[in-house]
C-alpha cells in the first residue's frame, strides 16, 4: 500500500452511456479513482448510482448497448478501454476476474462445476487435463468447500448459495488475478453465510495480496470490509476517502443520508417498551405445518412454532431462508391451512374459516409482499389497484370510493397524479407504498408484512419503515414483520420470534432477544450482521414512532 | 431501469406543443421498425380488399371474358388472366375476404374452445387438469392434416366448413398455452393479493388472470392467423377447401399449378400474396409478444 | 450466378433439339431396345380385366392382355387377333370361335378354349365366391362350349349382338386362369395379372409405378397389323404423376417420354417445342352434362331445354379447349357406331331460354336468381376428376347460366361424398358423364337404371330415387343390348339420342378425346378404338 | 423413479386407446364406405344386388360397436385389416409405403435441425448487423411459405427449368433431393425460431456473464454455455415437429408423386379407406405418444437438473 508502487486500477474521468433507440444516456458521468495494490475499495451506492456499470467497464463486459465514451482505465498501467474485446479475453480472469452479484444463476446449470472451474485454466492455456484436476480441488479447497472431489463431479443446483459462490470465489482466484471485482457478491445470501463468504475474500485476499473492488449498495459491508469507500449517486462521485474517515466524517450531505438510512445495529434505536395488558390480536400456539413430497413423505416446514400479538406492537418473525418464517405468516393471513396447532385473530379461529368466512377475514388481516414489482398487476392502474378490496366488499358509490382512495393515497405519501399510471412506471419505493394503500384501503386490524423492505434501497427502506410506523401509530395497526435483517427489526419491532430450521429458537421482546441471555442460534444471527465499524450512534436519528394507540 | 427512463422521455414529449403533433406522429412511426410497418401496410391493404374490393379493381371476380383467358400480364390485367379469362388481380382481391374470414373463423374457433379448455385446466387444476390435458394430447397425436380433412368430409365442402376443420386442430395449440399462461399468472403474487383483497375466484380469473394471459394469447392468435391462411390453403390445394369459383387464395394456388406450363402467374403470384401476409402477420405477432410487460 | 447456368441449359437444349431435328430425318426403320417413360395421371385401380373402363386400368390391361378379336381403330371394322376366325348364328344368340394356336400366358400356360371359355363364363356371369362382377360388355350370358383346345363357343339366353365388338375391348382381355381363381381385391396387385400380352409386369409399387418388360416370345399381334412379333421396346415405366404440371414439366424436360392428360391449354406449347399430341377419339358418349329428373327443379322438361338452350358450346371450347376437341353434333361422338347428327337441337338460343324459365313459372328473384314457390333455382354438381377440365368446364356453364339467373354451384368433394351424393339426386341435379367404347351398346351403358344409370332412375342402385323412371328410353336402350339385326339396332340408337335430346335429358358438350403428348423420337404410338393408348409397335427414334 | 416411468407409459397408452377411439367414431360417421365408393364406380357397372352382396361379404354393415370391438382386437394382434382400395393388407401397403417415408421423414428432420441450428447460432454469431437481422427473420418467412406451393415451385425451377434434379425416375438420393428440402423448411422454422428465442435470453444470463469474466471467447461461449443451454428446452417441441412432419409428408409426396405413408393417407382420405385410415392414425398416435415419452423420459438424463426429480425432494 505503498503509494510509490502504481496503482492495479487507475479510472480517469470515466463516460458511459448506453443507447436507447436512437439515442444514448449517460449513466457515469466522469469517474476518477484508483485501486492500489492490495487494497479493498468499496464502490457504494443505491441502485442506478452507476456503480455496477462501472465495474463492468472495469473488466470489459458492459451490456452491449453500453459504451465508454471517454476517460481511460488503466489496469497494471495498460489503458483498456479501447481494447478489442479479442485483446480483452487475455486479460479477463488472468489479471481481473469477478465474483458476480447471483450465485444462483451465475454457474452454468448443465455443466458440472469440476468443469466450470476448471475452465478458466483452460482458456488461459496452462495445463493437461489431470494436472487442471489436482489444481480445481486445490482450488476448491481453499475456498472452503468440503469434499471437493465429490463436488467436481456435481452440478450447481446441488449446491446451496453459499457453496456455489464459494465455487465462483474459486472460480475467480484461479489464476491468482491481480484484480477481483466483487459486484454484490453477498447480497443475495443470508447473513450468516454473508459473513462467512466476505471473510473467506478478505483471507484470500491477504493470502494472494489482491486488490479487491466491492461492489455494495450495503454501506454496513462496505464498512466493515474496504480500506476505502467510493460513494456513487447518479454516475458521479459525492465523496471517497479512507473508510474509517469517511464513516467517521462525512463530507457530502447524501453520504450523511446514507449512513443515517442504513440500517444497523449500532444506530438503530429501540422502540420504547409497550406498556402491559394490552389486548391480544393475534394468538399463535403450536404450529405446524407440512408440505407433501412426490415421494409420498412429508416435509415439515414449520414445527411448534408459539408467540402472541399484542394490539398495536409489532411482532417480528426472524430468520434465516428455510427457517419456516414465510410458512408461518402466509397461514396467519388464511392462505395455507396449517396442518396442526391453532392461529387466532382476534377472536376469529383462521383455521376453521370456510371460503366465503374467509374472505370476510381478508378486511381484518392484510399482507403485504416482499416484492413490489410482482405483487401488483402489470395491467391496472394506481386507482384500480387500492380500489380493488373496496370493490370486493363494500359496495360504496363511485365517488365515496374514489375518495377514499384518493385520501388513501395520500395517507402512503404519494401524489395523486400517479393514480392513473400503472406500476411499471412507478420507482421501487412507489410501488411499495401502493401495496401497502391497498393492504390498508380495507382498514384492516392485522397487517402482515413479509420482507416488506428488503428489496428497497436504504434511503427508501428508512422512508417505508418511518412510514409504517407512523401508519401503526395513527391508525392503531398491528404489524406481524417478517425480515431477515435484524438491524431492521431491533428498529421497529416490540416483540421477535426466531425461527431456524421449522422450530421457534427464541421469543420474546427485542430487548431479551438482543440481550446475551438468548440462544447461541441467535446471537449468531446478530453477530453476523454488518456494520460493526459504524461509529457508534455518530448519527442522530430519531427513533420510530413508538407502539400505536389502543383504538 | 430503461423502461423507467424510456417512460420518462415519452411523457416529456407529449409534453410539447400540439403544433407538430403530425410530426410526432411520423417521428413515431420512424421509430417503428420498417418490417413492422410493411406488416402493417400489407394487413391493412388486405383488409380494405376484403372489406371494399370494388374500389381496386373493376373486373368481376366470377365473371370472365371468353376468349380473353391466359393472357400474360399486362396494363390491362395486372397480374393476367386465368383459364376462363378472369382477371387474376381481381380474383386475390375479392378472394382476400374469403381467405381472411375463414382463417378468422378458423382460428376463432381455436381460440374459444382452446382457451376456453386452457382456462378451466389451468385454473381448476387438479384431476380435471389432467383429465383435458389429457384429451388435447388425444387432439395431438391425431395427425392434424388427416384431422381436418376427415371433419371436412364429415361437414362437407365449403369455406366455413374448412375453417372449422383447420380450427379443430388449432384448439390444442390454443388451450395448451392458455393453460401455461394462467398456471404462470395464477403463481404470481398478484394474483394472491388479489385474493387477498377478498376477491372472488370469479372476479380474480376476470380481473387478474386473463387480462395477464392474454398477450402471449393474443400473440399466439396472429401467429395462428397466419398459420390458418396457410392450413385452409393446402386444403385447398388437396381439393378439400372453398368449392370453385370462389376465389379463394388457396383454392387459386391450387387451381393455377395446373397452368405452370403455359401460364406461371397464376399460381406464383396468389402464392406469394399468401407468403407475405403470412408474414406480416407473424411480424406483428413477435411486436405483440415483445411489447408485453 | 443463376443466369450462367440457365443460359447453358438453353444452349444445351437449342443444340438438343437441333439433333433431334436431324434425327428424324433418318430413315423410319424401328429400333429395337430401349426404356420407355410413361406417366400416367391417375394410379390403376384393379386389373380384372372388365373394370378396365377406367383409363389407368385400360392402359395398362391393353399392354399386358390379348383380346380375341381386334378393332381396327380405322375403319371400326373386327379383325382376327387370338381368334384366328367366329361365327356368329343370325340371331346372335350363339358365337364360335377358331383360336390362334401356339399362344401361352406369360407363365407359360397355354391360351387354349378351355381358358377362353372359363375367361368369358367368369365375365358373362361373375363370380360371387370371388366377388367378381359380370363385364359391362357382355350381355344375355348363357354359357359356353369347349368344343375342341382351339374351339370355344358362347350362348346366349337373348341376342346380344354387342358381343363379337365386346371381344374387342379392353374388358375382354384373356387371363390365366390362375388369374381368374383369385378373389377381386387381389387383383389391384398387377404382378398377379397374368395375360398374353407383348409385355409381362416385372415389378410394381402400388400407387406410384409400374414396370412392364417386353415378351421375347410374342408372336400372336393382331393378324392385319405391319409389325408382327415382339414388341419394339424392352422395358415400360409407368409412373404415376398426377400433377398436371409436373407431367407436362417433365416431358418438356426430357425427364418423360410419353403422358397422359394433357390439357389444351398446354397444346400450342407442347406443339411449339416439336412434341406431339394425340388425340385419339373415344368415340362414345359424348362429354356432357346430364339432369336428374327426380329432383324437382330439373323434373320439368322446359327447364331442362332452356338450361340446355342456354349452353355456348362454341365458347367453351373457344376458351378452354382446342381442334382436338370437336364440337358435340349428338350424344354420342360422330366417330361412334349409330351416330346420327342432330345439331338443330343443340342450339344456344338464351332469349328462347329465357322465355322457356318464364313459361316453367321460375321468375327472377331479387337477388337475381330465379326462384318459384319460394324455391330458388340453385343447382349443384361435382366435378368429374377425369374428365378434361371439368372443373372449368362446369363453372363457364355456370357463368353462361348465370346470365339466365341460375346458379350452379362446382363441387370438387372427396371420392368418398362424391360417390353417395352423386345416387341422391335432390344433391345433385347436374353430372358430368362421358364414357367411351366402339360400339353402339355404350348409350345403353350410360343410361340404363342397372349400368351407370347417369339419370339416376329408379331402379338402379340408388335408394334415395323417389319417382323417376323413363320407360320409354328404357326400353330403347334394352332394344340397343339385344336387337340382333344391326340396321333395328341402329335405328334404336339413332332413336335414343333424338330422345335423350328432346328430353334434355343430356347436354352434350365436345367430343371427348384422350389426349397425349409424346417427345419427338416416341414412333409407332398406335390406339385402341377408344383410344388407350398400344405401345406394341412403340420404338424410340434416339 | 419407476413408478414415475410406469405411470408416464401408462398415460401414454390412454392417450393412444384414445386417439384410437377418437378416430374410430370420426371415420365411422364419414358418409359412404370404401365398398361403395370403389365398386359405385360406373366402370363395374354393377347392379344394386350385386354391391349389397359384396357389402355383405365385407361385413362392413355390421353393428359399429361389434366392429369397434374387432378392430381394437384386430388392432392389439398386430392385425391392420384390408385395404379396399388397393386390394390388398393394410399391414402390406404399411410394408412398402413406411420406408420411403422413414427415409423421408427422417433426413427431412435432419436437414431441418440442421438448417435451424446454423440458421441459428449464424443469427447470433454472424458479423454484420445486417446479416443477423436477415438470418432472425428467415425463419419467420419459412414458415410462410404454403409448402405445397414451396414444391411446386422447386420442381418448376430446379427440375424443369434448370434441369438440375430429375423427378421423373430420379436416382435414389437424386429423389430426395428437392422432397427433403421441401419437407425441411416448415420443420426448421418453428424450431429455429426457439433457437433463436432460447439463445437471446440464455445470452442474458449471468452465468454466461461470468464465463466471459474467465476469458472465454465468443466461440466457446456459444458452443460450450449457450448452445447445449438453447438445444435443451427445443427439445420439448419435438412432438409437435412429428405432428408438422407428417402434415408435411402428406403434401410432399402428394406433389412429388412419391409413395409414402403421406401419399396413401391422402388417397385413402379420398377414398374413405377406413382400415387404412385407422391404422394410419394409430401409427402416428402411436409415434407422437412415444417420441413425447422419449422426451420426457430422455429430459432428466440429459438436464441435470432434472436427474433426481423423482429421488430426493428439493
Amino acid at each position: 500500500m505503498s503509494p510509490v508502487q502504481a496503482p492495479v486500477l487507475d479510472v480517469r474521468d470515466l463516460v458511459l452511456s448506453y443507447r436507447q433507440g436512437d439515442e444514448r444516456a449517460a449513466v457515469v458521468h466522469g469517474v476518477s479513482f484508483t485501486v492500489e495494490p492490495g487494497e479493498v475499495v468499496a464502490l457504494v451506492g443505491e441502485s442506478g448510482s452507476g456503480k455496477t456499470s462501472t465495474a463492468q467497464a472495469v473488466i470489459g463486459l458492459l451490456a452491449e448497448n453500453g459504451r465508454i465514451d471517454s476517460g481511460t482505465i488503466h489496469l497494471n498501467g495498460e489503458d483498456i478501454s479501447r481494447w478489442s474485446s479479442r485483446r480483452l479475453r487475455n486479460i479477463r480472469g488472468a489479471v481481473v476476474s469477478l465474483v458476480p452479484q447471483d450465485p444462483g444463476n451465475s454457474l452454468d446449470p448443465v455443466m458440472t462445476i469440476g468443469a466450470q472451474v476448471r475452465e478458466t485454466l483452460e482458456i488461459h492455456g496452462r495445463l493437461d487435463r489431470r494436472e487442471a484436476d489436482r489444481q480445481v480441488i486445490e482450488l476448491l479447497t481453499s475456498v472452503g468447500l468440503s469434499e471437493p472431489a465429490l463436488r467436481i463431479r456435481q452440478y450447481p443446483h446441488e449446491l446451496s448459495g453459499g457453496m456455489k459462490q464459494r465455487v465462483l470465489i474459486a472460480i475467480a482466484i484461479a489464476l491468482r488475478p491481480a484484480l477481483i471485482i466483487a459486484d454484490e457478491p453477498t447480497s443475495a445470501l443470508d447473513v450468516t453465510v454473508q459473513r462467512r463468504i466476505l471473510d473467506l475474500i478478505n483471507d484470500l485476499r491477504r493470502e494472494y495480496g489482491t486488490s479487491v473492488l466491492l461492489v455494495t449498495h450495503d454501506l454496513a459491508v462496505a464498512a466493515d470490509r474496504s480500506d476505502r469507500i467510493i460513494v456513487l449517486q447518479g454516475g458521479r462521485i459525492q465523496e471517497q476517502g479512507r473508510t474509517e474517515d469517511v464513516l467517521a466524517a462525512p463530507q457530502n450531505a447524501y453520504t450523511r443520508k446514507l449512513l443515517s438510512d442504513a440500517p444497523s445495529l449500532a444506530t438503530a434505536r429501540p422502540r420504547p417498551p409497550i406498556e402491559p395488558g394490552r389486548p391480544i390480536a393475534v394468538t399463535v400456539r403450536n404450529l405446524v405445518q407440512d408440505f407433501p413430497l412426490q415421494s409420498g413423505k412429508t416435509f415439515r416446514a414449520v414445527d411448534d412454532v408459539s408467540f402472541t400479538v399484542a394490539r398495536g406492537t409489532t411482532h417480528a418473525v426472524v430468520g434465516e431462508s428455510g427457517s419456516g418464517k414465510t410458512t408461518t405468516i402466509r397461514a396467519i393471513a388464511g392462505f395455507q391451512k396449517p396442518t396442526g396447532g391453532e392461529i387466532r385473530v382476534g377472536d376469529l379461529d383462521v383455521r376453521s374459516l370456510r371460503s366465503e368466512e374467509l374472505r370476510q377475514f381478508r378486511r381484518k388481516v392484510q399482507l403485504v409482499y416482499q416484492n413490489p414489482w410482482g405483487s401488483l398487476d402489470p395491467r391496472q392502474t394506481v386507482q384500480a389497484i387500492v380500489e380493488e378490496p373496496l370493490l370486493n366488499f363494500d359496495p360504496l358509490p363511485r365517488d365515496q370510493r374514489q375518495a377514499r382512495v384518493r385520501a388513501m393515497i395520500d395517507r402512503v405519501g404519494l401524489p395523486a397524479a400517479l393514480l392513473s399510471r400503472s406500476p411499471h412506471a412507478l420507482s421501487g419505493g412507489q410501488r411499495q407504498r401502493v401495496a401497502i394503500a391497498r393492504a390498508l384501503v380495507l382498514e384492516p386490524d392485522v397487517v402482515v408484512l413479509d420482507e416488506a423492505v428488503s428489496a428497497l434501497d436504504v434511503t427508501v427502506q428508512a422512508q417505508i419503515l418511518t412510514l409504517l410506523a407512523e401508519l401503526q401509530r395513527d391508525l392503531g395497526l398491528t404489524y406481524v414483520f417478517v425480515s431477515h435483517d435484524l438491524a431492521i427489526v431491533r428498529q421497529i419491532a416490540d416483540t421477535v420470534s426466531v425461527l431456524h430450521n421449522g422450530r421457534q429458537v427464541d421469543y420474546g421482546t427485542v430487548d431479551e432477544i438482543f440481550s446475551p441471555a438468548a440462544t447461541a442460534y441467535t446471537r449468531e444471527l446478530i453477530q453476523a450482521i454488518p456494520g460493526r465499524k459504524f461509529p457508534r450512534a455518530a448519527f442522530d436519528r430519531p427513533p420510530l414512532a413508538a407502539a400505536g394507540p389502543l383504538s | 431501469m430503461t423502461t423507467t427512463d424510456s417512460f420518462l422521455h415519452v411523457t416529456d414529449t407529449t409534453k410539447q406543443g400540439e403544433t407538430a403533433g403530425w410530426l410526432r406522429v411520423l417521428a413515431a412511426l420512424r421509430k417503428l421498425p420498417l418490417g413492422l410497418v410493411l406488416a402493417w401496410l400489407v394487413l391493412t391493404t388486405v383488409v380494405l380488399w376484403a372489406a371494399m374490393p370494388w374500389l381496386f379493381t373493376a373486373y368481376d371476380p366470377l365473371q370472365g371474358t371468353p376468349g380473353g383467358q391466359l393472357k400474360a400480364p399486362s396494363a390491362a390485367h395486372l397480374l393476367g388472366t386465368d383459364s376462363l379469362g378472369r382477371d387474376l388481380f381481381a380474383r386475390l382481391v375479392y378472394g382476400a375476404v374469403h381467405s381472411l374470414s375463414g382463417a378468422i373463423a378458423a382460428v376463432g374457433v381455436g381460440l374459444i374452445v382452446g382457451s376456453a379448455l386452457g382456462l378451466v385446466a389451468g385454473s381448476a387444476r387438479g384431476r380435471v387438469d389432467t383429465v383435458l390435458m389429457r384429451l388435447v394430447d388425444v387432439l395431438l397425436a391425431i395427425p392434424t392434416l388427416l384431422l381436418s380433412l376427415s371433419i371436412i368430409i364429415l361437414l362437407g365442402f365449403g369455406t366455413l366448413h374448412a375453417a372449422i376443420a383447420v380450427g379443430a386442430t388449432a384448439i390444442a395449440g390454443f388451450a395448451r398455452l392458455m393453460r401455461s399462461e394462467v398456471v404462470r399468472v395464477r403463481n404470481a403474487e398478484f394474483v394472491e393479493a388479489a385474493f387477498g383483497s377478498g376477491g372472488t375466484f370469479a372476479r380474480v380469473l376476470w380481473r387478474h388472470i386473463l387480462p395477464n394471459s392474454l398477450t402471449s394469447v393474443i400473440a399466439y392468435t396472429a401467429v395462428q392467423f397466419g398459420w390458418a391462411i396457410l392450413q385452409i390453403s393446402t386444403l385447398g390445394f388437396l381439393g378439400y377447401g372453398a368449392p370453385p369459383p370462389t376465389p379463394e387464395w388457396g383454392l387459386l394456388i391450387a387451381e393455377g399449378r395446373n397452368y405452370l406450363a403455359t401460364a406461371w402467374w397464376l399460381t406464383t403470384v396468389p402464392g406469394l400474396v399468401v407468403v407475405t401476409v403470412v408474414l406480416a402477420a407473424n411480424r406483428i405477432s413477435r411486436s405483440i409478444g415483445r411489447s408485453s410487460p | 450466378m443463376l443466369r450462367f447456368p440457365k443460359l447453358f441449359t438453353l444452349s444445351l437444349g437449342l443444340l438438343a433439339s437441333a439433333t433431334f431435328a436431324t434425327a428424324s430425318l433418318a430413315a423410319d426403320t424401328p429400333v429395337k431396345g430401349g426404356k420407355f417413360t410413361y406417366l400416367e395421371q391417375q394410379a390403376h385401380t384393379n386389373l380384372y380385366p372388365p373394370a378396365g373402363g377406367f383409363y389407368p386400368n385400360g392402359g395398362i390391361l391393353n399392354q399386358i392382355t390379348d383380346k380375341l378379336t381386334y378393332q381396327n381403330p380405322k375403319t371400326l371394322e373386327i379383325e382376327p387377333w387370338l381368334a384366328l376366325s367366329w361365327q356368329v348364328n343370325d340371331n346372335a344368340t350363339e358365337y364360335t370361335f377358331k383360336l390362334r394356336p401356339g399362344v401361352t400366358f406369360s407363365d407359360g400356360t397355354p391360351l387354349d378354349a378351355a381358358a377362353v371359355a372359363k375367361n368369358f363364363d367368369t365375365f358373362g356371369l361373375g363370380n360371387k365366391a370371388l366377388k367378381l362382377p359380370v363385364s359391362e360388355v357382355v350381355n344375355n350370358y348363357d354359357r359356353s362350349e369347349v368344343v375342341d383346345p382351339l374351339t370355344v363357343k358362347f350362348y346366349f339366353k337373348k341376342p346380344s349382338p354387342g358381343f363379337l365388338q365386346g371381344t374387342s375391348v379392353i374388358g375382354s382381355g384373356i387371363v390365366s386362369l390362375s388369374t381368374l381363381a383369385l378373389p377381386f381385391e387381389q387383383l389391384g396387385d398387377a404382378t398377379k395379372i397374368i395375360g398374353s400380352g407383348p409385355f409381362v409386369v416385372k415389378a410394381e409399387t402400388i400407387g406410384k409405378s409400374l414396370s412392364l418388360q417386353a415378351r421375347s416370345d410374342y408372336n400372336w399381334g393382331p393378324a392385319k397389323l405391319d409389325h408382327q412379333g415382339r414388341a419394339y421396346l424392352d422395358e415400360i415405366s409407368y409412373i404415376i404423376t398426377s400433377e398436371d404440371s409436373v407431367r407436362i414439366g417433365a416431358l418438356l424436360a426430357g425427364q418423360a417420354d410419353f403422358i397422359r392428360q394433357i390439357q389444351a391449354y398446354d397444346e400450342a406449347q407442347v406443339e411449339a417445342q416439336g412434341f406431339t399430341i394425340f388425340a385419339p377419339s373415344t368415340r362414345g358418349v359424348n362429354n356432357s352434362i346430364v339432369f336428374r329428373p327426380d329432383n324437382p327443379l330439373v323434373s320439368d322438361l322446359k327447364v331442362r331445354k332452356a338450361l340446355s338452350l342456354a349452353v355456348n358450346r362454341d365458347e367453351i371450347i373457344s376458351t378452354l379447349f382446342s381442334k382436338n376437341y370437336p364440337k358435340a353434333t349428338s350424344v354420342i361422338a360422330s366417330t361412334a357406331i349409330g351416330y346420327v347428327p342432330l345439331v338443330d337441337k343443340l342450339q344456344y338460343d338464351p332469349e328462347k331460354a329465357e322465355a322457356l324459365l318464364d313459361e316453367a313459372g321460375f321468375k327472377p328473384g331479387a337477388d337475381g336468381i330465379r326462384e318459384k314457390d319460394g324455391q330458388k333455382l340453385v343447382l349443384t354438381s361435382y366435378e368429374s376428376l377425369p374428365q378434361p377440365q371439368s372443373r372449368a368446364v362446369l363453372q363457364l356453364i355456370g357463368q353462361q347460366w348465370a346470365k339466365l339467373g341460375v346458379k350452379l354451384n362446382v363441387l370438387a368433394g372427396d371420392a368418398g361424398s362424391k360417390v353417395v351424393d352423386e345416387l341422391d339426386p335432390l344433391k345433385t341435379p347436374v353430372a358430368v358423364a362421358m364414357v367411351g367404347r366402339a360400339d353402339p351398346d355404350v348409350v345403353k351403358s350410360q343410361f340404363y337404371p342397372t349400368n351407370r344409370n347417369a339419370l339416376v332412375q329408379k331402379g338402379g342402385v340408388s335408394d334415395k330415387v323417389k319417382t323417376f323412371a323413363d320407360d320409354k328410353l328404357n326400353s330403347i336402350l334394352e332394344e340397343i343390348a339385344s336387337q340382333p339385326d344391326r340396321e333395328k339396332r341402329l335405328k334404336a340408337v339413332a332413336d335414343a339420342q333424338t330422345y335423350l335430346l328432346d328430353q334434355a335429358y343430356s347436354v352434350p358438350i365436345f367430343e371427348e378425346p384422350q389426349a397425349f403428348a409424346g417427345a419427338p423420337y416416341v414412333k409407332g404410338v398406335a390406339f385402341e378404338s377408344v383410344g388407350r393408348p398400344s405401345f406394341y409397335s412403340v420404338w424410340l427414334d434416339k | 423413479m419407476t413408478l414415475y416411468v410406469f405411470g408416464r407409459i401408462g398415460q401414454a397408452l390412454l392417450v393412444l386407446w384414445a386417439a384410437f377411439t377418437l378416430s374410430f367414431v370420426l371415420l365411422q360417421a364419414l358418409p359412404g364406405d370404401a365398398v361403395l365408393i370403389k365398386f359405385l364406380s360406373p366402370d363395374f357397372g354393377l347392379s344394386a344386388d350385386q354391391i349389397n352382396e359384396i357389402r355383405a361379404a365385407y361385413a362392413v354393415d355390421s353393428n359399429i360397436f361389434v366392429q369397434y370391438g374387432r378392430t381394437l382386437f384386430n388392432f392389439l394382434k398386430g392385425d391392420f385389416g384390408y385395404s379396399l382400395q388397393a386390394g390388398v393388407p393394410v399391414s402390406a401397403q404399411l410394408a412398402t409405403n413406411m420406408p420411403p417415408t422413414l427415409r423421408l421423414a427422417g433426413l427431412g428432420f435432419a436437414v431441418a435441425v440442421l438448417l435451424a441450428v446454423s440458421i441459428a447460432f449464424l443469427s447470433s454469431m454472424a458479423p454484420f448487423a445486417w446479416l443477423r437481422n436477415l438470418l432472425q427473420s428467415l425463419p419467420s418467412l419459412l414458415i410462410s411459405v404454403p409448402v405445397f406451393w414451396l414444391a411446386i415451385m422447386l420442381i418448376q425451377i430446379f427440375s424443369f427449368r434448370l434441369r438440375l434434379v430429375s423427378v421423373i425416375n430420379p436416382g435414389p438420393w437424386e429423389s430426395l433431393v428437392l422432397p427433403v428440402a421441401t419437407l425441411a423448411v416448415p420443420i426448421s422454422a418453428p424450431l429455429a425460431q426457439i433457437l433463436i428465442r432460447n439463445i437471446d435470453e440464455i445470452r442474458t444470463r449471468p452465468f454466461i456473464a461470468v464465463a466471459r469474466a474467465k476469458g472465454a471467447s465468443e466461440a466457446r461461449l456459444l458452443w460450450k454455455h449457450v448452445a447445449r443451454n438453447a438445444i435443451l428446452p427445443a427439445l420439448t417441441i419435438a412432438g409437435v415437429l412429428f405432428g408438422e412432419l407428417v402434415a408435411g409428408a402428406v403434401v410432399t409426396e402428394t406433389v412429388f408423386g412419391l409413395n409414402g405413408i403421406g401419399g396413401l393417407t391422402e388417397k385413402a382420405v379420398g377414398n374413405q379407406d377406413l382400415s387404412v385410415l385407422q391404422a394410419i392414425v394409430v401409427i402416428s398416435a402411436a409415434a407422437f405418444v412415444a417420441i413425447n415419452l422419449a422426451v420426457d423420459l430422455a429430459y432428466p438424463i440429459l438436464d441435470p437438473r432434472l436427474r433426481n426429480r423423482a429421488g430426493v425432494e428439493r
